[in-house]
């Protein structure tokens, strides 16, 4: 092969690619699609009421391989646990997904929030739940009848009362 | 700075050529490439790559930290490597910014438990951004880029106020 | 003054402009040249890294510099020492993954399909083909992300820009991929003991279909560009030249071994997933030198090309996760499962006491055997080689300081 | 692939190792031999009729009386492996086998550091991984690692 030829064919292959879609992505306005199964920071999950559905059966903290969550809990599973607290520490968070794989009542899940960038460095720890009452996985489905029954009667007087007023 | 010497404290043009370096200096971040563990695949490589190309921030990487205004630490750092890391942090010159990078210069992360490595890199260097994600994405990256031009022109402001 | 200095013998102290220079000066170092004729030259310590863009993560090279010969190199390990071996004995066997991810952070699928494998032996688990089909199937995808990467650094070092833009775009094209199908781009903990974690969602393999119609045009641009070059043939023929036997004696793996002529690959001998229904080619070198190693990575690739469209052809059916206890406690033993990561023989050597954390969990990391051989290799050359030659050996400090 | 037990007890009698006891376990084939021996072992290992050619990897292993170094060895043309097992005390000494492996270089240091040992005859018996501000040897099991209270941070 002739020497130097290599120059005009690697130019060639420049050229080529100047002919090829621009793979870049304009990030701050345009996103890429984030796949289903990414896994940022861990958030929960809420029923319709907006309750949480954690259970507080600490299955996440012991499943943690890192220990970056921390559950303070008062109350027992008699009465009924009582969330002090809900610590993550998501500075230290390798969203590995473990402990929503072990979640047994579906509680949390990996959100696909990846823009977690702060000047802030007590921004490292978010406390995800503060002072709530837990849900029963038990409970939940037992109550279900009960707190309609309840609604119905909170209902009723109301609309007794407007039937009255009206009257 | 010379010319409050010449207009006074409190003058127009004082404040303007402070916001003007400002402007300069958020807009051309040039960073020191130190990268020390997987997250340097992701924030300098791919981040610097085609695809998410720091470039279009006036973001671009330089070799010597003599060169450079911000240092991404990019990875878990040790006893052995905090000597480095401070080392460099202290041939930048100023004004400089430090972006820790990753759950591991964050807090230690995954290996904040071993005993060896420090548990974040602002116990070495004080640290303008953390990133967490282990590794973050180059979106996160550029995301962190953001914050701290925001945080540089904010400095700005708050000293205007506070004269 | 010049006339003073360039007369003085090691006998006479040398008196300049007034100052007395003391005889003794440090050993080693000479402070005056002795005349033109025997103009002494010392020899030079350099540092090279821990920051150093060559050094591929944080590696610390002393050089010892004979002018532009290099004449003793000595590495330095441990800025990422971050003990992975330590932690795992404090970590259940479905976590050590999570690290091991972390260990050889380019192609994490391999160093965790290791440590599952050891555990599948020692507890004896029948793993479905399905999941033997996805291993298979994301190990390659792998490790043409991590052989990409390594050819775009790899053209770096040798002076050429252009490649690493190119190979990033096909990395990305594949880290998508791995993204859709494990969750994260890098860090996957995608297999475990007993399979992997999920199935391929819905139209990935068409978008791997996409990817294999232009992967070659580009693979062979990538050839214009470096292979057939006319700067990078002589920058890195015969450089760094390892013999098969040295390669042996440092123990190491993978393709530098294998540029010797030597065909070590543990997809053959010990065929492990789904390898031993896959026809492929093991590529050999013969001189040993970078150019060879290029040339074995970048057959390489072309190999899992060829065998992801074997895997594409024949999907297997079923669950892709075998039934495993919860809480995993293999019985006492010791076991030793290697697979072919990029850089070579990844081994994971597991002693369990029973529990359900391992009592002692070593790596066997390629590239850290790979790397002993730089002492050897870079003696003798210029010290531009050592840059070329420590590139071609494509380490990874996260699985040699482990 | 394993090799033959004779066939090892042969070797290692060549070697003038006697009375070892070679077993067959998940791991494959183990011999346990001196460990103020282990260079010689080797030596002949290589270069005799077992001609194993190549050290795949060279650990420690802290048994909690001791330390268990552990040598493995490949024939690559035979595709066989080799274990072998040589007792070491707390802050003992074993002989480098780097004149006949070369691939021990580094091994060898780094298990001197993680587990507090010597050995005998390393050309750079230098720490590898850490810095002289970690002290005690990390691998071993009386070695702690942090625990939460000690790397929260508030």
């Amino acid at each position: 092969m002739i020497w130097g030829l290599g120059f005009f064919r690697a130019m060639g292959v420049t050229m080529r690619n100047m002919f090829r879609p621009a793979i870049t992505v304009q990030y701050p306005d345009e996103r890429l699609v984030i796949p289903e199964r990414a896994r940022w920071a861990l958030v929960h999950k809420f029923d319709e009421s907006g309750r949480p559905k954690c259970t507080a059966c600490m299955i996440c903290e012991r499943e943690c391989p890192d220990d970056i969550i921390h559950l303070t809990v008062s109350g027992d599973a008699a009465s009924g646990k009582h969330i002090d607290e809900y610590r993550y520490e998501l500075g230290a968070c390798m969203m590995c997904g473990l402990c929503v794989a072990a979640c047994p009542f579906d509680a949390i899940e990996m959100s696909h929030e990846y823009e977690l960038a702060t000047p802030d460095p007590h921004a490292l720890v978010r406390i995800l739940l503060h002072d709530v009452d837990a849900a029963s996985g038990k409970r939940a489905k037992a109550d279900a009848p009960a707190t309609q029954a309840a609604l119905a009667a909170d209902a009723a007087p109301d609309a007794a009362r407007g039937e009255s007023d009206h009257a | 700075m010379a010319l409050d010497r010449i207009f006074g404290e409190n003058s127009m043009v004082f404040i303007r050529s402070e916001q003007l370096f400002d402007a300069a200096r958020r807009n051309s971040l040039w960073y020191v490439s130190f990268g020390i563990a997987c997250c340097a695949i992701e924030g300098l490589m791919s981040a610097g790559g085609p695809r998410f190309d720091y470039d279009r921030f006036g973001i671009f990487h330089r070799g010597s930290p003599r060169q450079a205004d911000v240092m991404i630490v990019a990875g878990t750092v040790n006893k052995k490597m905090a000597h480095v890391v401070r080392k460099l942090y202290d041939q930048m010159p100023e004004p400089k910014w430090v972006i820790a990078m990753g759950a591991c210069a964050c807090t230690g992360g995954p290996f904040r438990e071993y005993p060896n490595v420090v548990l974040g890199v602002d116990q070495v260097v004080p640290v303008d951004i953390y990133v967490p994600g282990c590794p973050p994405r180059p979106e996160s990256m550029q995301y962190a880029f953001m914050q701290l031009q925001e945080k540089i022109s904010r400095r700005t402001e708050e000293r205007l106020a506070a004269r | 003054m010049t006339d003073d200095r360039l007369r003085a013998t090691p006998d006479e102290p040398i008196v300049a402009e007034g100052r007395r220079v003391p005889l003794t000066s440090p050993k080693g170092l000479r402070r005056v040249p002795r005349g033109v004729d025997e103009l002494a030259t010392e020899h030079l310590i350099v540092n090279m890294g821990p920051q150093h863009p060559s050094t591929h993560g944080v590696l610390h090279i002393l050089l010892e510099l004979d002018g532009e010969v290099v004449m003793a190199a000595e590495a330095s390990l441990g800025y990422l020492h971050r003990g992975i071996e330590k932690l795992a004995e404090s970590r259940r066997h479905h976590q050590v993954g999570t690290l091991l991810d972390r260990a050889d952070y380019v192609s994490g699928i391999h160093t965790e399909l290791a440590y599952a494998m050891a555990i599948e032996r020692l507890m004896e688990i029948e793993v479905p083909e399905k999941a033997h089909w996805l291993r298979t199937l994301m190990g390659e995808i792998n490790r043409i992300t991590s052989h990409v990467l390594f050819v775009g650094t790899f053209g770096m070092d040798t002076g050429s820009m252009p490649t690493f833009l190119y190979t990033m775009r096909e990395r990305e094209a594949l880290v998508d991929i791995l993204e859709a199908v494990t969750g994260s781009r890098m860090m996957f903990n995608y297999v475990r003991p007993g399979g992997v974690t999920g199935d391929l969602p819905a139209g990935i393999i068409a978008k791997l279909e996409t990817f294999l119609a232009d992967v070659d045009m580009y693979l062979d641009e990538y050839d214009v560009l470096l292979t057939d070059n006319e700067i990078f043939g002589p920058r890195t023929k015969g450089v760094g030249v390892i013999d098969g036997t040295t390669a042996v004696a440092f123990g190491m793996t993978g393709a530098p071994l294998r540029a010797t002529g030597v065909a070590w690959d543990i997809r053959k001998a010990h065929p492990y997933a789904a390898y031993a229904e896959l026809d492929f080619d093991v590529p050999l070198g013969s001189q040993g030198d970078c150019f060879d190693r290029f040339v074995v990575k970048t057959a390489e690739i072309r190999e899992s090309l060829k065998m992801i469209r074997q895997l594409i052809a024949g999907v297997p059916e079923g669950p892709h996760m075998a039934k495993v206890p919860k809480v995993l406690r293999p019985p006492a033993g010791e076991v030793y499962t290697a697979v072919e990561s990029p850089r070579g023989e990844l081994g994971i050597h597991l002693v369990s006491d029973g529990s359900d954390l391992p009592y002692r969990m070593r790596l066997r990391s390629p590239a850290y055997y790979n790397l002993a051989v730089i002492d050897e290799a870079l003696a003798g050359g210029l010290i531009a080689d050592a840059v070329v030659t420590l590139g071609s050996l494509d380490i990874i400090l996260g699985e040699i300081d482990r | 692939m394993l090799p033959a037990e004779a066939d090892v007890t042969r070797w290692l009698a060549a070697a003038g190792a006697a009375a070892d006891e070679v077993t067959t376990t998940t791991l494959g084939v183990m011999a346990r031999i001196e460990a103020a021996r282990a260079a010689d072992v080797l030596a002949t290992l290589r270069d005799g009729e077992g001609d194993f050619d190549m050290l795949v990897d060279l650990f420690a292993i802290d048994t909690g009386e001791g330390i268990d170094l552990r040598y493995h060895l490949r024939a690559l043309d035979r595709d066989e492996d080799l274990y072998l097992s040589a007792y070491v005390d707390y802050d003992g000494e074993a002989p480098s086998v780097w004149r006949c492996y070369p691939a021990a270089l580094y091994p060898e240091r780094e298990a001197a550091e993680m587990f507090g040992m010597m050995f005998a005859g390393h050309p750079n018996p230098k720490r590898l991984l850490t810095t002289d501000e970690v002290a005690a040897p990390l691998l071993r099991k009386s070695t702690l690692i942090r625990t939460w209270e000690e790397t929260r941070r508030d």
